[in-house]
């Protein structure tokens, strides 16, 4: 039942996000100003390597979109194939990426990123793989049967950023208590606001 | 007269029955303060409700282990009379308890053998 | 040699035994008191810290000061606890502890001593009571913790009272009598100590075991059962469990003494003084012991008992049986 | 005995328990003493550290994150400088890098002296916890002088460390490494060769190798399981290629090997505090800085090997003197997943066996 209810952020954003504060992170643009990192470059050069074995692979369209920070590459994929692909880095003998060492996520204007740095010991490189939803439902699906690792991570992104992850098995709050309403890290969060319908003592 | 060392313990009984009484129940009401609140009286569970109630069926374990005590106290009683009077039963003795061992040692390893010693 | 039993029963000696035994209560209530002093100061200094040294000079009066905060100390009983069974287990577990002295001998004098020709058997039946007071106050105070205490010390010192039972039989068969005043006489000539050194051995691990300490505190095992059995006792309650448990220790010391340590025998000291350095020398150990070792897990205790114990001990007797008779 | 069936309990380990090591909760259903199923709750230290983080400025969030692990904070301040460092490209000069290093690596020593302590103090063994705060002591006292706090350092700052080591320091340091190599023989000898507590954590809480990569598990948890993963040595970060060291890893993944790496790697930071001591020279402990340290926009993420696993700060920067999201990587968080896994058929007595050799510190845990 609170589940229902969770599942709906509390508000829209007030302000509409500019129009022109697309997919991009405002970071693009400031950078473009400076002479290109050639590790950054190089990095980039991997990553559309990847994308091309990646969309091979799944047939599909899968990578949306290919970035780098520093040098390591940095894959956006697509939610449908959120799962695929990352079994695919994780088990194809040539990316063996079975380390998943970080799983975040963050809130942008108009959409929430859920973000896994993926490491291959065998190889001893990183890579970080994204994918992207919508605020107002944000639905993604759990990698729970991937990686058990994830369980807390998922159940934390849950908690402070309100993203749904489909098939997990125990999706609860975990760092909030039962009956919190409203999703601490996400930036239209007013930490004052109607505190005391927020949570109050369950 | 024998019944005096009874007597004596029987005072033993009275004064350690007196001293909890005398603390416990006429002294210590009279010095300790009673303020009894709700959380106060609450069971103890690590800081929060108790969940369910403590007195469960418990496990048969520890049964298990109170059977083996009961059998085994009775035959260790029993060799308190034989070693008072061995001096006087000389070998005749030492193979009546010999026999009386190695029966114990049966229950023992029969225990041992069915696991009731496990305590997984 | 004085003995009550020789000794026709007037007015004049009852006055006698009444004045015995409460000396004998003072006494345990003294020996609690600074043995509990003297423990918290010897494992103070061998954990490189002072101990207590705040109340009097070097802290001598601070067990004196933990009595009168426990007894100034609300009583609390929880509202879903047994109360009857609450308040009662506590004294069945401190009066048995108390009776087990009534059979020591303290000195060569048996003024303050019962001369029972069952003596031992007298202080096995008896200590074994404490084992329902202790259940008792687990099961009542509806705690889950108490009840998981009170259940491990129920499977453990049951299963700890046959070694020790066994253990001592040993003695009896070398002395050939039950009566402690008797033994004691059996050891001028030599310490028990020495022909049933495996028995001492398995004495002093039960003895450990029965009395639930280190490394066999799990009944009490504050790092998993926060405190065991008396979890939700409070006050002078709480205080009497603890009282228990240290009676016993000075009980089971002068046991030691009495049944493997020639008693009060000794040379050029008088017999009291003999009796109360073997004493202090045993509970020194039981508290160095203490300070050293881990807890054993439950499942390992019971087997030590089962597996090792009992039939080492049950091999010493035929064995001080067979050598007896040669 | 099918027949004779008994009840299951339900008992709350936890938050105001003992053996817990701070509010940590643990909900398990108990068949006698043998664990049905656990579930840990945490979050009751949860301060939001995340999201206080996006109001701060950088060199203001530094003091939040000693609060994590407290028990290791200098390297959760190093991880916070070295990742803005990593993004800004700054140069650190090389006498604070030795301070730090020197720093992080006696914070380990400290940190794993509490681990050692802590879980001897939870098997039941008192004296080794007392033994092993009096060298943590000295330790921290060391850090009292350096940085005026004895648990809440403050010490780093983007670009070097707040303050030199004060006149006479270094020599304490190299003073004290002879006689913690001193104790760590006394140590042995009280624990290591103990029958009891070899029984009680002998293949006790063991990690299959597949399970700890499924967990992404690390630092001595992982190592326990045969898997060589250490970041200062695989993925070198600050001067670390410079020492040379061993990275000790174990291959039965059960309690007792997570004992012995802790107390092995206390040997091998003194190594490093070593030769630290050897190598540092004079010159600045803080780099050129800009006044308002801005991090470029894009996302940044650097692991490092902390005294529970892998410490890493993920930024998320709008190129503002704040970040626009910082994720935190906290092992203790990580590492406690398995712990369900673990407990699921032990008894009462390993629960607290295997809690502590998981070494969590719950500051870390909740964030």
């Amino acid at each position: 039942m609170s589940d229902e209810d969770n599942k709906q952020p509390e508000k829209q954003p007030d302000v509409a996000p500019p129009a022109t504060a697309t997919a991009k992170p405002a970071a693009k643009s400031a950078k473009a100003a400076l002479p290109p990192d050639p590790r950054v470059v190089a990095a980039k050069a991997t990553g559309e390597a990847m994308k091309a074995t990646l969309d091979k692979q799944l047939g599909v369209t899968a990578v949306v979109e290919v970035s780098a920070s520093k040098d390591v590459p940095i894959l956006v994929i697509d939610k449908a194939y959120w799962v695929q692909a990352v079994q695919f880095l994780r088990d194809d003998a040539l990316q063996s990426y079975d380390y998943l060492r970080m799983f975040s996520g963050t809130d942008y204007p108009n959409y929430i990123e859920i973000v896994i740095h993926l490491v291959s010991r065998k190889r001893n490189t990183a890579l970080y793989v994204k994918t992207r939803t919508e605020r107002d439902l944000a639905v993604v699906p759990s990698l729970t049967g991937l990686f058990q690792g994830v369980n807390w991570e998922e159940r934390e992104v849950y908690d402070l950023l309100g993203v749904h992850f489909e098939g997990h098995p125990d999706l609860r709050r975990i760092m909030m208590w039962e009956g919190w309403k409203g999703y601490p890290l996400r930036k239209d969060y007013s930490p004052f606001e109607d505190l005391d319908e927020r949570g109050g003592n369950v | 007269m024998y019944s005096q060392d009874f007597i004596f313990i029987l005072l033993f009984v009275v004064l350690g029955l007196a001293l909890p009484m005398a603390t416990l129940a006429m002294i210590g009401p009279l010095l300790r303060p009673k303020h009894p609140t709700k959380e106060k009286l609450k069971t103890y569970e690590s800081g929060l409700d108790p969940v369910g109630d403590a007195r469960v069926r418990y496990n048969v374990r520890y049964y298990l282990f109170a059977l083996m005590f009961l059998a085994f106290d009775v035959e260790t009683v029993f060799l308190y009379p034989w070693a008072v009077e061995y001096h006087n039963l000389g070998l005749y003795g030492f193979t009546e308890m010999l026999i009386f061992l190695v029966l114990l040692a049966i229950g023992l390893v029969y225990a041992w053998r069915k696991k009731v010693l496990e305590w997984k | 040699m004085f003995h009550w039993e020789s000794t026709p029963l007037t007015g004049l000696s009852f006055l006698g035994m009444v004045i015995g035994a409460v000396v004998v209560l003072l006494i345990a209530l003294a020996v609690v008191t600074y043995a509990i002093y003297f423990e918290r100061k010897f494992i103070g200094w061998m954990q490189l810290r002072i101990g207590p040294n705040r109340v009097g000079p070097f802290g001598l009066f601070q067990s004196f000061a933990d009595i009168l905060k426990l007894l100034i100390k609300e009583d609390v009983i929880p509202d879903k606890a047994d109360r009857i069974m609450f308040l009662l287990a506590p004294v069945i577990a401190f009066v048995p502890s108390f009776m087990v002295l009534a059979v020591i001998p303290f000195s060569s004098t048996h003024v303050f001593t019962a001369g029972l020709n069952v003596g031992v058997l007298y202080y096995l039946a008896i200590s074994a009571i404490t084992i329902l007071g202790v259940v008792l106050g687990g099961w009542a105070s509806n705690n889950k913790y108490s009840l998981i205490g009170g259940m491990r010390s129920a499977a453990q010192m049951i299963s700890y009272e046959i070694p020790l039972g066994l253990s001592i039989v040993g003695v009896v068969l070398l002395s050939g009598s039950l009566n402690m005043n008797v033994i004691v006489a059996h050891q001028a000539k030599m310490w028990f100590i020495i022909p049933q050194i495996i028995g001492f051995v398995v004495f002093i691990i039960a003895g450990l075991a029965e009395l639930n300490r280190t490394p066999f505190d799990l009944p009490e095992a504050e790092s998993e059962l926060v405190a065991g059995y008396h979890t939700e006792y409070s006050g002078f309650r709480f205080a009497f469990f603890m009282l228990t448990e240290y009676v016993y220790a000075f009980a089971l010391a002068a046991l030691a003494t009495t049944l493997f340590l020639g008693g009060w025998s000794g040379p050029f000291l008088p017999s009291w003084l003999w009796f109360v350095i073997k004493t202090a020398a045993v509970i020194f150990f039981l508290f160095w012991v203490r300070a050293t070792m881990p807890r054993m897990r439950g499942d390992q205790l019971m087997s030590f008992a089962w597996k090792v114990l009992i039939p080492v001990a049950l091999f010493n007797l035929l064995l001080t049986g067979g050598l007896y008779l040669l | 005995m099918a027949e004779l069936r008994s009840e299951e309990m339900v008992l709350n380990v936890g938050p105001q328990h003992p053996s817990t090591h701070g509010v940590f909760r643990l909900v398990v259903t108990l068949d006698g003493e043998q664990i049905v199923d656990a579930d840990p709750v945490v979050g009751y230290l949860h301060r939001g550290t995340e999201k206080l983080a996006e109001d701060l400025q950088y060199t203001q969030i530094i003091p939040y994150t000693d609060r994590l692990d407290y028990l290791s904070s200098m390297l959760n301040n190093y991880a916070l400088v070295h990742t803005v460092e990593y993004a800004m490209d700054l140069e650190v000069p090389a006498r604070a890098e030795y301070l730090r290093i020197i720093v992080m690596e006696l914070n380990r020593v400290a940190s794993h002296l509490v681990f050692t302590g802590t879980y001897l103090l939870d098997l039941g063994a008192m004296s080794p916890f007392l033994y092993a705060f009096m060298e943590r002591e000295t330790i921290v006292e060391l850090f009292n002088e350096i940085c005026g706090a004895r648990l809440t350092y403050n010490y780093m700052r983007v670009g070097g460390v707040k303050w030199d080591a004060p006149a006479g320091w270094l020599q304490k340091v190299r003073d004290f490494i002879p006689h913690m190599r001193e104790k760590m023989r006394m140590y042995h000898n009280l624990i290591s060769g103990n029958e009891i507590f070899l029984d009680r954590v002998k293949g006790i809480g063991v990690i299959t190798q597949e399970d700890a990569i499924s967990f992404a598990m690390s630092g001595v948890n992982l190592r326990s399981t045969g898997i060589n993963w250490d970041l200062r040595k695989n993925v070198p970060y600050g001067i670390y290629d410079q020492f040379d060291f061993n990275v000790i890893v174990a291959e039965h993944g059960d309690c007792l090997d997570r004992y012995w790496i802790h107390m092995k790697e206390i040997e091998e930071s003194l190594k490093i505090v070593e030769q630290a001591l050897d190598k540092i020279s004079e010159g600045p402990v803080l780099g050129k800085v800009p006044k308002m340290i801005r991090v470029p926009a894009g996302e940044y993420y650097r692991g490092i090997e902390g005294s529970r696993g892998e410490l890493g700060v993920y930024i998320v920067s709008d190129g503002k003197d704040k970040p626009y999201r910082l994720k935190l990587r906290r092992p203790s968080f990580v590492n406690l997943q398995i712990l369900k896994k673990m407990l699921i058929g032990q008894n009462m007595a390993n629960l607290i066996a295997i809690l502590g050799a998981v070494d969590i510190v719950l500051g870390e845990v909740d964030g």
